[in-house]
Parts: structure tokens; C-alpha cells; sequence
């Protein structure tokens, strides 16, 4: 087995190279629900962030206990909780947010980002390594959450993170904000991230 | 944990003990996250459950008195009293609002949803003490079309409804609106403007004789009627 | 290309007596004039009492709306081909006809940017993003319409057709369709046929587009079958819909003439690109796309469906294929 | 008050996470396959690339045959030397000479030595131009758009004057190549030397017909079958006994490459000068610095 990432390794993979969402296709239900403004994609992202980071340091801590057959249940109880917490934080502080973020709160649990990191890295490497990998994968999802999100926004409703930006006269594309427009914008950035892998590899 | 015990045969006891005795971590962690998440419940939900109705109660001055005397009403600081009812009337479960000043009922909030075009419309009504006319319209959740139906939450477009008569239905009309109970729909999104009609002439169609009756009931204490749950049609 | 022959020159001389012979993929054209182009044109020359019509009716408008559409079309293709270094395939006037069939589905008082885009799309999204002509899955002109549709519905749906102040009196009226849907008003037929009403410039001349729609069906540029079927369709349809009795007198040839179901039969379903490639799978085609516009003109909030219904059948198109391939011989 | 939700969370939590692990745990044993041990350090063993170098379907596979069916310890590509030893561990074998694995192109004609090509419009592409009848004269020999190099991950093929040619210096043997060309002329071949003789072509047509269509293609004449008894004449086409086949190669076998009418017996491999014997037959020596735009040629 090839020798496992060291901390910074894992912290800057995250980031570009092993995006979450844009090189390993994962966890794209929030990426196309919750994308029509910047300020429901970045309390995703901040939520991702707290939930990936504080499941990965528990399981890190853990991980030299765990069974084969039971490490799955584990995980799921160690995000389940914390998903738990940031719903119910979010319903009482950011109660209007937490409204329009609606189920992709909760759902969460089920995102495969976060169990992925946790069987990929959190369940083999120390904690450190873990937290650092934790960090930067969420950095990655939020990069790629602003990403389409500030297109999307833009475009739709004229405006970045509630503030106007366009003039006024700006005709709104609704379809950047209803669900035709996350596909299409994620399907077109998609592309050109690949495209921009692509000429950097033909570079080298 | 020595992996030779675990397919010993016919000893069912040990068998059984040492799945749980395997398990000690997930026991240990789901009790321990049991009892974190009750604590967080504990602390947070009287928090959520304010926001919840805040959301409600902080419109029921608007939606009685209009937007200028409610904000001069608040100025002067008095006081009003919100209570939540809930009434049966059609086959539906009304959240109701009665708000009093100086214990004079002064009007009545209805929550109400209905399908919209796109999905569930949610709505609060305002009326006068005597349900008879409208006092005020507000639209607390939708996902109509944006830019077409979501115009449904625009003040101006709103206000149409106040002073309207609880009597006859409300008709949403796409030519200018002529008689007193018709409504000027949004241009492009008749569909939307129906649906807002729909659901509000439905509530006061059920809601107004209850309301009124309860009115009475309050006025003339001997009754002795409790308000909640009145199974009147 | 002439570099290659160049380079095969030598190679013919040495082995003179074995004639050279071009080989490439299906489809092989058998007629040497039977060239996209050629066909592009014959759409174009169709197209042409529609663009009439419509320039009679709408006069300024539909010529803008047109212009719009046909340059940034142009322009779009031109671009997008030099992003990935292909060759230069304006010659073929598949753009063209894109641009002008769009300048003819969208109404005509709506706003330039809505035009841009659409061609854009139409363009970028409906074809270059599938590898260009004969790769792409949609219309592409229709991808473009649906669009603009969706993201500008204030001016695209039923209402934005009407303006009062274009000083031009098919404008100020309602579609007949939607003036039917929202208000039982029906259109006179003579009106309807002729083309005197409101709605996209290309499609308010039942007309026109039967003119331009035979000639297109005579010179093999378009598949019979396919406005055969849809036409077939809402016949049975609208003619159920008739003896049903409904008391409106909306009749079926209401329903022929109205909204954009010539325009559609003739001109946008019969692409060759994505529609079938067998008679049988052609018919079953224009048959679905006539089922779905009457379920989406009878049930729907929108008042036309024609669009929606090119775009579904055109996805089911592979599907298609693949279950009306004709048996081989002697099976 | 609180202290019983606390409680009650804390105590539903618990039951439920009883009866799961209870279920689990049951589950874990009757469901228990005995998995040798040793598989699973193979498996982690092995670089996990997942290649199919080795000629198995992936890692997984290769690393129970080793255990199950005895497979060679030394078959991945990929972890190289280091790997083959760690698994030879594992297992407890002595690691032999490490054999690889290289891909030979069976297929020695540039464009000016086909004969019969044809225009061909369409897809650039060997996989589609091959489904074309009457592309090219031979329809054993490379067709030259190159679909192999276009899946190498390690830049190690490349379509010099119409015909794909191997870098040795780069290949790691994974064999991707072999795999997509329609025309089946790659072969996967053990290198027993550095460079290894090879039979260049592919073709099993009679002589007479070879001669129409290529003119350097292996006719079947037999000569190097009589000059050494590690050629044989399958088909009409020379081929070469690798089981037999020594690092060094006898004189015989330098005889055969020699009376090949069509020096069709070459060296291939990496360019040493350690194992080079002197022999009138052809070397491939690609020139990889100019090679020439491969998606210019058209069949």
C-alpha cells in the first residue's frame, strides 16, 4: 500500500486536486438544491465544515476500537449527531435560513462527502491528518458550492449574497434559480474544470 | 476479544453476551450522543418554538390594524395580547389568532395553506373582530415561479384584499377589476392569484361564523363556552 | 481534406488499375446533391411564405426578432466552432435555419437580450455541446425557446405576447389559445388559417406553414410521416374532445390551426437530426409529439405545448430507434 | 425534569443501538466467509491501480490466485520489483527473476509499405475505421489512428509514419493497449531480455495474397521454422515459441532472423547496447523526438 498523505497533503488535495465535488462527484444533492443564493450555499458549506470536521475527529480518535462490522454504524451515529446539533442550532438562531434550506439540513447525514472522508481518512490517520483532511474537503465543497452558486445568483436575481450587483434593469434569468439552472450551470462549470485539467495535463 | 470463541457451537448464551460485549463502542457512543442531543433539544427548543410562532405573531398588528397603525401602535407602546386557538371548521384544523386590546378583541388572524401552482401556499389572513371584512393578507411560505407567481408576496398586490367583505367570494380577474370583490390578478400568473383567492375565500368561508360566535361567546362570558376546539360548522 | 490527397496521390498512380475508392461511415449519401446544405436550403425556401407572413403581420417586429436570432445564431456558431477548432461549417446554413426557425417561435415584441440568449443556447446547450450538427439529442432551436422561456417567463408566457402600444392590431389581441384557455373566447377559423391573430410570428398562418410544409415533404427534405402523425393525433384527439361534447366551439380544426402546431409539425419536429430514422419510428413520433401537445393544451397551465413535446419525444428518439429497427432480410 | 429526557434520549438510543449490534454481530457470523488471511495483505500489498496488468480483472482477483491457484508472485506491472518481493513474502516463496510484461505490436508496415489503402472520411479512429471494409489492404495490420495510444496513462505509444510503435522506456507493461485495438496486433509478451525478438507482423493470408497488399509482410515461407526450432508456421505467419525462448538468443535463432525473406524477425525493447547481437535484420528504433502529427494520416 502506497504510503498515506501527510497532513498538509490531505488539507491541499481537498481543495483542488481531489475536489469533492468537481473530481470526485460527490455529495451533489446540496451542490444543485441549495446553489440559488450564496448565503443558503454558505451556510451549507459552513455546516458541512462543522459536522465533516468534528466526525472525522471522533472517529479518528476512535480508530484503533473499531470493528469491521460495526464501523459503519458508528459513522452514521457519530454524523447523525452532529447533523442533529447543526439543525437545531440553525432553527433557532437562523431560523429563516434554516426555513428555506429546508430537508438539505438534515440530509446531511446522508451526505457521501462526509462518510467518505471519515472511511477514507478519519478511520486510518491521526487526528491531526484527520482534522486537516476535514478542513480541507469542506474548503473544496465550499469553493465549489461558491462557485455555482455565484453564477446562479448573479444571473438570476441580479444580486451576490443578497446585495445588488447588476443595475436594475438587469432581466432576472429565472432559470438560474430554479432547478434547470443548477444542472445546467454545474454541468457547464463541470466541463470547464475538466477542460482546464485536461490542458494543464497536456502542458506537462 | 478472541476470535476463536465466536463459532463455538451450542453455547448460545456466550454467543449472545459477546456480540453485545463487542459492541461496548457503539453502545457507549450512542448513549453518550443520546443524552448530548436531549441536552441541545433541551436548550434549544423553547428558542425554536419561539421563532416559530414570532414569525406568526410579529404580522398579527399589521395584518389587523395596516402597516402605518401598527407601527404607531408599537411606538406608543401598548400592549396587546395574542391568544391561539384552534378551530375546527370544514374538515379542516384552523389556527386562529385573536388578538385583544384593552381585552376588547379587536380582530382575528387565520393561518391557512392551499395548493398554489407550483406547491403549498401558506398564508395569514387578517379580519376584523366580526369577520366581515378583511384586514389584511400575508403569505408566509410559497415556491411559486419566481419573477411571476412570487408576486403574490408583494405588498401592493396584497393590499387589494384589505376592506374587502368576507361575504362573497374573491375573484381574481385578469381585465382591470371592477366589482368590489374582484381581485387584478398578476399579470402571467393568473394561476397563482387564483390559488390565493381559492384559499383565502375557503377559510373565510369556514371560518366566519365561527369566528363570529366566538366573538359572542367572548362578549357574553356566561356561556361560559371555552373557545378551543368549537366543532361548530 | 487536401492534404490527403495529396498525400494518397502517389499511392493511386502506383496501383493504377485498382480504382481508388472513399470509404467512411454511415449514413452514405447516395445522391450527391442530397448534402446538408442542400437541405438547409430547401428549409429556407420553405420557410419563406412562413417569414412573409409574419413580416405582413408583424412587420418591424418580426423582422427584429428575426435579424436578432439569425446574426447571433451566426455569430454563436462561428465562435463556438473556433473554440474547438473545427472547421469552419457556417456553409452549411444548419445555423441559419436554427436562427430563423427561433426568430419565428418567439414573439415578436419581446425584448432583444431574449432573442440573444436563446440563440446562444440554442446553439451552445442544443448542439456544440453534443459535437455539433448531427450529434445533438434536441432541437436545438427548441432547447434555446425553452430556455428563454422558463428564465424570462414575464415576457415569454401567454401575456407577453400582448402589447398594447405596437400600433399593430394582431399585437394588441390575445393568442387565440390563450384567449381560449382563460376565457372561452374562441378565434374565428378564417382568421386562424390566414394567420390575422396573435402569437409567435412563424406560426399564426396555418397557411403559410402548409405551403412551406408541402414543398418540404415534396422534395424529401422532410419526413411525410411525421406531420402525418402528429396531425392524425390531434385529429383523433381533438375530435373525441368534439363529440365528448364539450359546448365550447373550440372545434378540432381550431385546434389544427391554432398556436404553433403547424409550424411545429412541419418545420421543428421534422429535423432530421432528432427525430427517428425509420418511416415506422417517424410515425410513432409524430404521434407522440400530437398526444402530448393536446394533453398539454387540454391540462396544462400553459396555454401551447407544442415545444414541450418536440423536446420529450425528441429524447425518446434513441428509444425509438432502437424498437422500429426494420428486420433484416430474410428473418 | 430534565434528568428523565436526558434519560429517555439517552436510553432509547442505548436499546436501539443494543438490538443493531446484536443484529450485526449475529449477522457478522452467519455470514462469516472464511477469507485467507493472506489475501487480504496481498491486497494491500498491491498498488490497487486495479490495471488488469497482471492479467487478472483486478487486484482482488490476482491477489486470490496467488493464494488460491499459485499464481506468479511477480505478475503486477504497476508495484514493480518492490511489490513482487513483498508479496513473495507473503507467500513465502523465493522471488525469481522478475519477468515483465511489455507490449509487442505485431505489426511492422509504415504508410509506403501498405498497399491497397483507401480514402477514408470518417471517425479518426482505428475502432471505427476498422468496421470499414476496404480501408486498407491488409486487414491484419495497424491502422495508425492510434486508439492505443490514446488510452496509454503513461505516454508510452505513439503512431510514428502510420504505425504504432512502443516506447520501452516508459511502458510499464499495463496493457490498456492490447486491450482496445480492434485489429488485435498488440500482444502482451514476456521480456525475457531487455529486447526480445519478435514476429512484426500479423498476417495470416497466403504469400501470395500478403504480397498484394504489404510489402513487408510475413509470408509464411518456412525459412525461419527450418533455421530453428523456435519458429513455428501457424497460419501462414511466423511465430515464436516464447516458453522456449532464452535471454540470449543461439545461433540458430540469429540464422532464422537473418534468412527471413522479409525480415519480419526483429529486436524489440528498450535500446541497450548490453545484449545488441550483430544481425543483418531490422531494429526498430522509434525516433520518438519526430514524430509526426498522428492524426494527419488518413488510412
Amino acid at each position: 500500500m502506497a504510503d498515506q498523505p501527510t497532513a498538509f497533503e490531505r488539507f491541499t488535495q481537498g481543495i483542488l486536486p481531489e475536489n469533492p465535488v468537481y473530481r470526485q462527484l460527490l455529495g451533489l444533492c446540496p451542490v444543485l438544491a441549495v446553489t440559488n443564493s450564496m448565503q443558503g450555499a454558505m451556510t451549507m458549506a459552513g455546516a458541512v465544515l462543522f459536522v465533516l470536521l468534528c466526525a472525522n475527529v471522533i472517529i479518528s480518535l476512535i480508530r484503533d476500537l473499531l470493528k469491521p462490522h460495526l464501523r459503519i454504524v458508528i459513522f452514521t451515529l457519530t454524523i447523525a449527531t452532529f447533523v442533529t446539533i447543526v439543525d437545531r442550532f440553525l432553527a433557532a438562531y437562523m431560523y429563516q435560513m434554516s426555513k428555506s434550506l429546508g430537508p438539505y439540513i438534515p440530509l446531511i447525514i446522508v451526505n457521501c462527502i462526509i462518510i467518505c472522508r471519515c472511511e477514507v481518512c478519519a478511520s486510518k490517520q491521526s487526528v491531526i491528518t484527520a482534522a486537516s483532511d476535514a478542513v480541507g474537503q469542506s474548503l473544496g465543497f465550499a469553493l465549489a458550492l461558491a462557485s455555482i452558486a455565484s453564477v446562479r445568483e448573479i444571473l438570476g436575481t441580479g444580486m451576490f449574497f443578497g446585495f445588488r450587483v447588476l443595475p436594475e434593469m438587469w432581466p432576472d434569468w429565472v432559470i438560474m434559480v430554479l432547478p434547470p439552472g443548477a444542472f445546467l450551470t454545474f454541468g457547464l462549470l463541470l466541463g470547464a474544470v475538466n477542460w482546464i485539467v485536461a490542458m494543464k495535463k497536456a502542458k506537462d | 476479544m478472541k476470535p476463536s470463541e465466536q463459532t463455538m457451537p451450542g453455547d448460545n448464551n456466550r454467543i449472545s453476551n459477546f456480540f453485545i460485549f463487542q459492541a461496548w463502542l457503539v453502545l457507549l457512543l450512542a448513549s453518550f450522543f443520546g443524552a448530548s442531543l436531549a441536552g441541545i433539544q433541551l436548550t434549544l427548543s423553547p428558542k425554536i418554538e419561539a421563532n416559530k410562532l414570532n414569525e406568526t405573531l410579529e404580522k398579527v398588528p399589521e395584518l389587523i390594524f395596516g402597516a402605518e397603525a401598527a407601527q404607531s401602535f408599537a411606538e406608543e407602546n401598548r400592549q396587546m395580547d395574542i391568544e391561539r386557538q384552534y378551530i375546527k371548521a370544514g374538515n379542516k384544523i384552523y389556527s386562529v389568532f385573536q388578538a385583544k386590546t384593552d381585552d376588547q378583541t379587536s380582530g382575528w388572524v387565520v393561518k391557512s395553506s392551499g395548493q398554489g401552482y407550483a406547491d403549498k401556499i401558506e398564508l395569514l389572513v387578517g379580519v376584523d373582530a366580526k369577520a366581515e371584512t378583511i384586514s389584511g393578507l400575508f403569505i408566509l411560505d410559497q415556491k411559486e415561479t419566481p419573477g411571476l407567481g412570487n408576486k403574490i408576496m408583494e405588498q401592493a398586490w396584497r393590499n387589494q384584499f384589505n376592506n374587502k367583505s368576507t361575504q362573497q367570494p374573491m375573484t381574481a380577474v385578469k381585465t382591470k377589476a371592477s366589482a368590489p370583490n374582484e381581485i387584478n390578478a398578476i399579470t402571467g400568473a393568473t394561476i397563482s392569484s387564483k390559488a390565493v383567492c381559492g384559499i383565502v375565500n375557503q377559510s373565510l368561508n369556514n371560518l366566519r361564523q365561527p369566528l363570529a360566535k366566538a366573538l359572542l361567546n367572548d362578549q357574553n362570558p356566561s356561556d361560559n363556552q371555552p373557545n378551543n376546539h368549537q366543532e361548530k360548522k | 481534406m487536401s492534404d490527403t490527397t495529396q498525400q494518397n496521390q502517389p499511392l493511386q498512380d502506383e496501383s493504377s488499375e485498382v480504382p481508388v475508392i472513399q470509404v467512411g461511415h454511415s449514413p452514405h449519401l447516395s445522391n450527391e446533391s442530397f448534402t446538408t446544405r442542400r437541405m438547409m436550403i430547401d428549409v429556407l425556401i420553405a420557410l419563406l411564405p412562413v417569414v412573409g407572413m409574419s413580416v405582413y403581420i408583424f412587420q418591424m417586429y418580426a423582422v427584429k426578432q428575426m435579424a436578432i436570432c439569425l446574426v447571433t445564431c451566426l455569430a454563436a456558431e462561428a465562435a463556438f466552432i473556433k473554440m474547438r477548432n473545427r472547421s469552419f461549417s457556417l456553409t452549411d446554413c444548419s445555423a441559419a435555419v436554427t436562427g430563423i426557425i427561433l426568430g419565428l417561435s418567439l414573439p415578436a415584441t419581446a425584448p432583444w437580450y431574449v432573442g440573444v440568449i436563446a440563440s446562444v443556447v440554442a446553439i451552445g446547450i442544443g448542439k456544440v455541446i453534443f459535437g455539433g450538427l448531427g450529434m445533438n439529442l434536441f432541437n436545438p432551436a427548441m432547447v434555446g425557446r425553452a430556455f428563454v422561456m422558463i428564465a424570462f417567463a414575464g415576457v415569454m408566457a401567454a401575456s407577453g405576447y400582448e402589447s398594447l402600444n405596437t400600433g399593430i392590431d394582431a399585437i394588441t389581441q390575445a393568442t387565440p389559445l390563450n384567449a381560449f384557455k382563460q376565457m372561452g373566447i374562441s378565434t374565428s377559423l378564417t382568421d386562424l388559417f390566414f394567420g390575422l391573430t396573435n402569437g409567435s410570428p412563424g406560426e399564426t398562418s396555418a397557411l403559410a406553414c402548409l405551403i412551406g410544409g408541402i414543398y418540404l415533404c415534396i422534395r424529401r427534405t422532410a419526413s411525410w410521416e411525421i406531420p402525418a402523425g402528429i396531425i392524425a393525433v390531434v385529429l383523433i384527439m381533438g375530435g373525441l374532445a368534439d363529440i365528448m361534447g364539450s359546448a365550447s366551439n373550440w372545434t378540432v380544426l381550431h385546434h389544427l390551426f391554432s398556436g404553433s402546431l403547424l409550424f411545429g409539425a412541419f418545420f421543428i419536429a421534422t429535423d432530421p437530426v432528432s427525430s427517428p430514422l425509420t418511416a415506422k419510428g417517424k410515425f410513432i413520433f409524430g404521434a407522440g409529439i400530437g398526444f402530448f401537445i393536446m394533453v398539454l393544451r387540454f391540462f396544462s397551465g400553459y396555454p401551447e405545448g407544442v415545444m414541450f413535446a418536440v423536446l420529450f419525444m425528441n429524447a425518446l428518439t434513441p428509444l425509438l430507434n432502437r424498437w422500429t429497427i426494420p428486420a433484416a432480410m430474410g428473418e | 425534569m430534565i434528568y428523565v429526557t436526558i434519560g429517555l434520549a439517552a436510553g432509547t438510543m442505548l436499546v436501539m443501538a443494543l438490538v443493531f449490534s446484536y443484529v450485526l454481530g449475529w449477522a457478522n457470523t452467519a455470514f462469516h466467509v472464511e477469507v485467507d488471511p493472506r489475501i487480504n495483505s496481498i491486497m494491500d500489498a498491491l498498488p490497487g491501480a486495479n490495471c488488469g496488468g497482471c492479467g487478472f480483472i483486478g487486484c482482488g482477483e490476482y491477489a486470490e490466485a496467488v493464494v488460491d491457484a499459485g499464481a506468479e508472485v511477480n505478475k503486477c506491472p504497476v508495484g514493480g520489483e518492490s511489490c513482487a518481493a513483498e508479496v513473495a513474502q507473503i507467500m513465502g516463496v523465493e522471488l525469481g527473476a522478475a519477468l515483465p510484461f511489455r507490449p509487442v505490436v505485431h505489426c511492422g508496415a509504415h504508410y509506403e509499405e501498405r498497399l491497397g489503402r483507401t480514402e477514408y472520411h470518417g471517425e479518426q479512429r482505428c475502432a471505427s475505421a476498422n468496421i470499414v471494409a476496404d480501408v486498407q489492404g491488409c486487414t491484419y495490420g495497424c491502422l495508425g489512428f492510434g486508439d492505443c495510444a490514446s488510452v496509454c496513462d503513461y505516454d508510452a505509444l505513439h503512431v510514428i509514419d502510420g504505425l504504432a510503435t512502443v516506447d520501452y522506456e516508459k511502458c510499464i507493461g499495463c496493457g490498456a493497449c492490447a486491450k482496445v485495438c480492434p485489429r488485435n496486433i498488440i500482444t502482451i509478451t514476456p521480456f525475457k531480455a531487455e529486447r526480445i525478438l519478435a514476429v512484426t507482423c500479423s498476417n495470416k493470408d497466403k504469400g501470395k495474397d500478403i504480397t498484394k497488399v504489404c510489402t513487408v509482410g510475413c509470408i509464411g515461407c518456412g525459412a525461419c521454422a527450418r533455421a530453428s526450432d523456435l519458429f513455428t508456421i501457424e497460419d501462414n505467419l511466423s511465430t515464436i515459441n516464447y516458453d522456449a525462448y532464452e535471454p540470449v538468443c543461439g545461433a540458430d535463432v540469429m540464422k532464422a532472423c537473418e534468412k527471413c525473406p522479409r525480415k519480419r524477425i526483429v529486436f524489440v525493447g528498450k535500446s541497450t547496447t548490453d545484449d545488441v547481437v550483430e544481425f543483418s535484420g531490422d531494429v526498430v528504433e522509434p525516433d520518438f523526438k519526430t514524430t509526426v502529427d498522428d492524426t494527419e494520416w488518413r488510412g
